[in-house]
C-alpha cells in the first residue's frame, strides 16, 4: 500500500529540527513534521508564580499547548484554549515532566510553551518533540530525550506518523511518547478501534518510529552546539 | 487527580502502602485486580431523561442526561450530537474549587467521550429529526459529589448506566414543519457497552480501580476502554510517570478480563432500577 | 381546598433528612422536600484562601448556592454561577451566618457548599435546610439551627412549601428561614402581591411549617449521633 | 454594602452611634423614621431614552433607560421583556473595584427589578411590536456615582423617575415586515409607581434610610416595596444578623406610612423635570 | 464655513467644569463638552493592590476610561470593556503620567476612573480634561494640568473640537493633549487622511484650543477653593 | 512594551546607552535613523489564506490572514470587513503570560489596524458577495514569536506583506443562493501599501526602530503611518514622556523620508516569495 502522500506505512514525513531560535527564551525548538510545524520555547527553572504552586522537593513544570489561529485547515481557531487544547496541555506536561529530573530544583517552575504554527496531523507529538529538545536547550538535566510519533490505521494497515488526512479518515489515532534510551512510555493516548493485536503492533510500529525521530533530535542538537562551539573557535 | 498541595500523604503513611504492596496487598485489603465495592442506581434525578448514581468505595458520582433539539455539526449533517461534561463541585473535596472544569475534569469528560464515540454506543444516526438542520443534542453531565479516587471508572460506569436509562421524549414534525415534543418517550437507541478500566502503578506494581490516597503516590495511571466484542476503542495515559510495553501489555490483559464482568454489573442495575 | 398532589394548604411535602453522606467534607446533609432533592458539604474553619478576606475577630462563613445543569424541569442549564444563583449565594450565607457563633474562630473561614440536583420548588429553603444540618454535622457551635419552609398564595389562599408548579403558577412567594427556638428570623425574601394582613398571616404559616422542619432536623441529627453511638458500643 | 476590609468603623465611633441611639438621636440629626435630603433630577442622560439621578444626601446615582428591539422570552411570548442591571463604578467608593457586578450588585439590580415587576408597574404587554416574534426590550442601568448607604432605595427611586421619565421612539412594521424606527416619540406605558422603603437594624433599633457608617455596624437590614394601592410587592432581608417577627411588623407598618410621600415626590420632580 | 451645529471652524462647544463633586473620592471632576459629559475620580496615593506592581522608586498611575451602557447615540452598550476602551485607558493613562511628579510617592498607586456618562464626540480629550482636575482635587503635585482637544478635518477644513457627527462623518480626528504651560504634548493620536502640511495645521489649531480649555480648567479649580475658602471664612 | 517588573536594565547600563547617544551613537552602532537588519519572508503558513515572517533584528513576528465569510457591519452593508488581533504567546518574552491580549496587544492590534484601514490599503467594498448580507471575513492575526522592540513596525510590515501575498478562494452564488467555495483562488484587492515607522525618545533624542532596551528607558515613543501618496493615516504616541510640537514635525518628515525605502523592501520580498 502507498499512502495519499506516497509514504510507505511505516515511513516518517520529511522532519526538520532547529534547536535555540528565539533569543528570549532559555530554551527553544522549532520542529516540522511534514506540514505540521510547531515551535516550543522554555523558560525556567525560575520563581514559581503565583507561590502556592511551588513544591519543596522538586520542580514544578508546566506546559501550554496553544494553536495559532492561523494554523487550523478549518476556519480561523479563537485564540481562547479549547478543552483539547487543555487536555492535551496536561498529557504533554505529563510526558515530559517523567524525563526531567526535577528534584535538582526545588521550589522553582519550568514553564514550556508551545505553540502549534501550521497543524496537518500529529501536532501533540511534534509538540513534545520540540519541546523536548527545548529543555535540553536550556540546559535542564533529564533523564533521556523524548521522543513521540502518532500509529494509525487506514484501509485496514498501520500506519506511522499519521497526517492531517489520515486523522480524519483513518480508523483509529494512537499518539505514544517515549523515552527511547530507557524504553519508558510516557505518553499513550488512543482512539478509534483497534484489536489488541493490533494495538500491540502499533505500539512496535510507533518504538520504530520514535527511534528515527531521536536520532533526528540528537543531530539537531549536536549541530546547535558544534555551531556554537565554532563560533567560539574551539 | 487531586492536586498535591491539598493533598499530602504523610511520609509514614506512603512507606506503609509501599511496603503492604511489595507483599502482595493494599491498605483496605483488596486484591491487585480487585474492583472496591460498587453500587449502581439509576432514575436518580426526577428532572433528568436519564440518570444515575455510582458508588465505587467512598467515590460518589452522579450523572445525568438532558436533551434538548439543536443544529448538527457542519461536518456531520445526519447525526445527532453528544456531549460529555464533567464538575468537580466543591461539596467533593477540599482540593476542588468553585469555578469553571480544570485540567482533571476536562481530561475526565473528554476520556469518558472518547470511550463512549469510538465504541458508537449511541447511534447518534438515528437521533436525526430533520436531516441536516434539526438533531437531537444528547448532554452527559458528570457530577462529582465525593472524590475517593478512580474518578474515570466511576464516572464512565455512571455515564454509561445514565444512557441506559434515558428515555427521551417523542418529537414529531407538524405540517407547518415545526417541531412538537410528545409526552410519550422512547429509549435512547444503543448498542454494545464500553467499559473503561483504570489500573495504576506504585513503585512498580501495577493494580485496578486506585483509591485516591493509592493515585496521590502512584506514578502513574493507565486507562484502556474496551468495546463488547473485545476491541480496544481509547486509551489514556496519566500522570507524570511512564510505563514500559510489557507493562502496557498487561493492563491491556486484565482490562480485557475485567471488562465484561463490570458490563454485566452495569445492565443488571439499569434492568433492576427499571422494575 | 386541596393542592395539585392532593396537600392541604399548610401541609409540608414528604421530607427526607439524611446526615454525613459525603466523606471527605467536615460536615454534609442530603434533603429532600417532594422532589426537590439538595446535597450540602461544609468545609471548615480553616486558613482562608485567599488571605486578605480573613477577619481579625471572627470566622467569615461564605456559602454557595448552585444548581446541578441537569437539575431543572427546562433544558439543561449552564454551570456557570446565574445572577439568581448569585444572589440566592448571599441570602443564604446570610441566613446561615447570623446562627453560627462566628466568634469562635477568628481569622478562618467556613465554607457552605450546596449544590441542587433536583429543583422542584423551594430550592432556597431546602438549601438552608440541609446546609444548617452539614453545619451540626461539622461540630461547628450555633445558637440554634437554622429551618426555613417558603409560604405561597394560589387561587387566593396562603399554602404552605411551594413546590415548582405552584410557584409558576402561583401569586406570592415568601422564603423564610428561622432560628426556631429563639424566634428570630434570618432569611426572608417574597415576590409576588400580599396584603398587609395576608404578608403576616404568611409569616404565622411559615412558622408552623418550620417548627414542623425543626424537628425533622433534629431527629436526623439524633439518629446519626444514635448510629455512631451505637458503632462504638454505648 | 461596602465589604468590611475597605469600610471599618473606628470602635469609639461605632460605641458613640449607638449611644446615640439608645437616645433616640442619629449622628446626623435625623429621626429614625426620616429620610437624609433626596434631591431628583430627570433628562440628565441625552442619549438615553430616558434617565434619572437621585442625590440621597451623599449617595448618588444615575439611572439611564435604553430600548432596542428583541424577542420575547419563550414562556411569555405576548410580553415586552425588562432587564435591571446595576454597575459599582470604582468612581463611587474605594470598595468598588472595576469588573463585573459582584453579589452585591446584583443583588441591589435583583431587589429593584422584583419590586418594578412584581408591581406591574410597565405595562409589557404592551410592548409588544409583532406578537410572539418582536417586543421592546427595556434596558433599566443603575450605576452608582457615589456610595453613602441606601442603594436600594435611591436606585430604585431613580429607576422609578427615570422609566416615568422614557420616551420611546415609535416603531411600525412596513408592507414587507420590516420594522421602522420613527423619529416620533411615545411614553413609556406604566401603572402604579411601586416605592421600595429600606429600614437598618442596630443594636436593637429599627431606622430608615441608613448612612454607610450606619450599614457598617448594623446586625440587619429589611427592603420592603409597596404598590400604589398598599400592597406588600418584594421584600428582601439583608445582613447577617435577625429580625424579630414584630420587628417585620413594624417595619411593614413604617413602609406603608412613608410609600406615599415618597412616590409624590418623584412624581412631582418627574413632572417638574418634563416642563 | 458654519458647522452643523452653528460653530465656526475654529469655535469649541460650550463647556462647563466642576470640580470635587463625589464625597467618596480624594479628588473629582465632572465636564462637559457640548453634549459630552464626563465624570473623573481619582484614588490615592494608597498602597498598591495587588502589591507586586509597586515601583520602588515612583507612584504608579493607572487609570480606567470606561462608557456607561446608556451613554452611546447606539444601542445600549455592554458594561464589558471593549478594545477601544482598553486601548484609551492606556493612552489616557499615559497622557497624564507625564504631568504627575510620579517620584513624589515612590511604592504607591494612583487610580484615576473616568466614566462617560453620556458620549457625543471628544470623549478622550473631555476625559483628560476631567481626570486633570481631578488630580489637582486630590492634592496630587504636578508639572501642570493636562488640557486636550480633538481636531478634525470635514469638507475640507479643518474644524476643532470635533462633535459625534463630524467624527462619523468627516475625514480625520486628532485627539491632543498638553502640559499648556510648557508646551508639551502628552497624548497624540489620528486616524483619517491628512497631508503632512494639514497635520502641522491641526497641532497649531489644537494648540489655540488647547489653551482655552486650560483657562477654563483653571478658573473651575479656581472656584472650588474660593468656595471652600469662603466656608473657611477667609 | 515589556512591563517594568520583568524588564528593568540595570542602572549602569542605561547610563552608557545615554551617554553614547549623547556623542550620537547606538548601543548597536546604528544610527539615529537606521533600521535593523530585517527579513521579511512570505507563505510560511500553509493552512493559512496568506502569511509572513518578519525578523527585524531579534524581534520576530509572524502574522497569518485567515479568510471567512459572514455579515457586514450593519452600517457598512456593502462593505467587507477586517479584523486584525494580535497575540503575544509566551514564547516571546519572559513577560508574557498566557491570557487574553492586555492593553499592549490590543494597543498593537488598533495602531496597526489604524495604518491599514485609514489608508484603505484593503479594498473593501469588492470583498462584498451578496450585497448587504453576505462578505468576506479578513482576519489578520500578528502573532508575536520574538519581542526584541519595535512589535509596531515589525507587524506592520508582517501584516502588509501577508495581505500581499494572500489569496483567496473563489466564491461562487449558486442558482439556489447557497454559497460555493471554489479550489480556485484570487488575490486580495489591494491599493497603494500604508507603512508605519516608528521613533523612540531617549533623553531628548529621537532615534528610529527602539530596540527593547531602548523602549526600557525610553520617555515616549511616536508612531506615525503614512500612505503611497505621501499623506499622513494614523498616528500614536506611547509612553509617559512627552513630544514638544517641534520633535512632532522632526518625526513626520523623517518617516515621509523612511517609508518609500520600506515600501520597496516589503514589495521586493512579496515578489521573491511568489516566485
Amino acid at each position: 500500500m502507498r499512502r495519499r502522500d506516497g509514504r510507505a506505512p511505516d515511513q516518517l514525513r520529511p522532519m526538520k529540527f532547529e534547536v535555540g531560535i528565539l533569543k528570549n527564551a532559555d530554551g527553544s525548538a522549532y520542529v516540522e513534521m511534514g506540514l505540521t510545524k510547531v515551535i516550543a520555547a522554555v523558560y525556567g527553572p525560575k520563581e514559581p508564580h503565583p507561590r502556592h504552586i511551588l513544591m519543596p522537593d522538586r520542580a514544578v513544570l508546566r506546559a501550554r499547548y496553544h494553536m495559532a489561529p492561523f494554523s487550523v485547515t478549518e476556519e480561523r481557531k479563537s485564540p481562547a484554549p479549547s478543552r483539547r487544547e487543555i487536555e492535551l496541555s496536561k498529557v504533554i506536561k505529563e510526558a515530559l515532566s517523567a524525563a526531567v529530573l526535577l528534584k535538582q530544583f526545588p521550589r522553582t517552575v519550568i514553564d514550556v510553551y508551545i505553540e502549534v504554527l501550521n497543524a496537518y496531523g500529529s501536532t501533540r507529538v511534534a509538540s513534545i518533540n520540540a519541546a523536548s529538545l527545548a529543555l535540553a536547550d536550556a540546559g535542564i538535566p533529564m533523564r533521556d530525550l523524548v521522543a513521540a510519533v502518532s500509529v494509525g490505521k487506514m484501509g485496514g494497515e498501520l500506519i506511522l506518523d499519521v497526517d492531517d488526512y489520515e486523522d480524519k479518515y483513518g480508523e483509529a489515532d494512537v499518539p505514544i511518547a517515549m523515552m527511547p534510551g530507557r524504553g519508558e512510555i510516557t505518553l499513550l493516548q488512543m482512539d478509534g478501534l483497534l484489536t489488541p493485536e493490533e494495538f500491540i503492533r502499533a505500539l512496535e510500529l510507533a518504538k520504530k518510529g520514535i527511534m528515527e525521530v531521536y536520532e533526528l533530535q540528537r543531530k539537531a542538537l549536536r549541530e546547535k552546539y558544534e555551531a556554537i562551539w565554532r563560533e567560539y573557535g574551539f | 487527580m487531586v492536586s498535591f498541595k491539598d493533598f499530602i500523604i504523610p511520609r509514614v503513611k506512603k512507606d506503609y502502602i509501599i511496603s503492604l504492596l511489595e507483599k502482595g496487598r493494599r491498605v483496605d485489603g483488596r486484591g491487585f485486580e480487585e474492583y472496591r465495592k460498587m453500587e449502581i442506581k439509576v432514575g436518580v434525578i426526577d428532572n433528568a431523561d436519564g440518570s444515575a448514581q455510582v458508588k465505587l468505595g467512598d467515590t460518589f458520582v452522579v450523572v445525568g442526561i438532558k436533551s434538548s433539539i439543536g443544529e448538527p455539526y457542519p461536518d456531520e449533517p445526519n447525526k445527532g450530537v453528544f456531549i460529555v461534561n464533567a464538575e468537580f463541585p466543591p461539596v467533593a473535596s477540599p482540593s476542588f474549587e468553585p469555578g469553571p472544569p480544570d485540567e482533571n475534569a476536562i481530561e475526565l469528560a473528554r476520556v469518558v467521550d472518547r470511550g463512549i464515540r469510538e465504541s458508537n454506543f449511541i447511534e447518534l444516526e438515528k437521533l436525526v429529526i430533520v436531516p441536516g438542520s434539526k438533531v437531537r443534542l444528547i448532554w452527559v453531565d458528570i457530577y462529582v459529589l465525593n472524590h475517593d479516587g478512580n474518578l474515570i471508572d466511576a464516572s464512565s460506569y455512571a455515564a454509561v448506566a445514565a444512557l441506559l436509562s434515558t428515555k427521551l421524549p417523542k418529537v414529531v414534525v407538524g405540517d407547518d414543519g415545526r417541531l412538537e415534543k410528545l409526552e410519550e418517550r422512547e429509549p435512547l437507541p444503543l448498542r454494545g457497552v464500553p467499559i473503561h478500566v483504570t489500573h495504576a502503578k506504585i513503585n512498580g506494581k501495577i493494580l485496578v480501580d486506585p483509591t485516591l490516597e493509592e493515585e496521590s503516590i502512584m506514578e502513574a495511571r493507565l486507562t484502556m476502554a474496551v468495546t463488547e466484542d473485545g476491541k480496544i476503542c481509547a486509551v489514556q495515559k496519566g500522570g507524570i510517570g511512564s510505563f514500559t510495553m510489557d507493562e502496557v501489555k498487561a493492563v491491556m490483559e486484565n482490562t480485557l478480563k475485567l471488562a465484561p464482568t463490570i458490563r454485566e454489573r452495569i445492565l443488571g442495575a439499569v434492568k433492576g432500577g427499571q422494575v
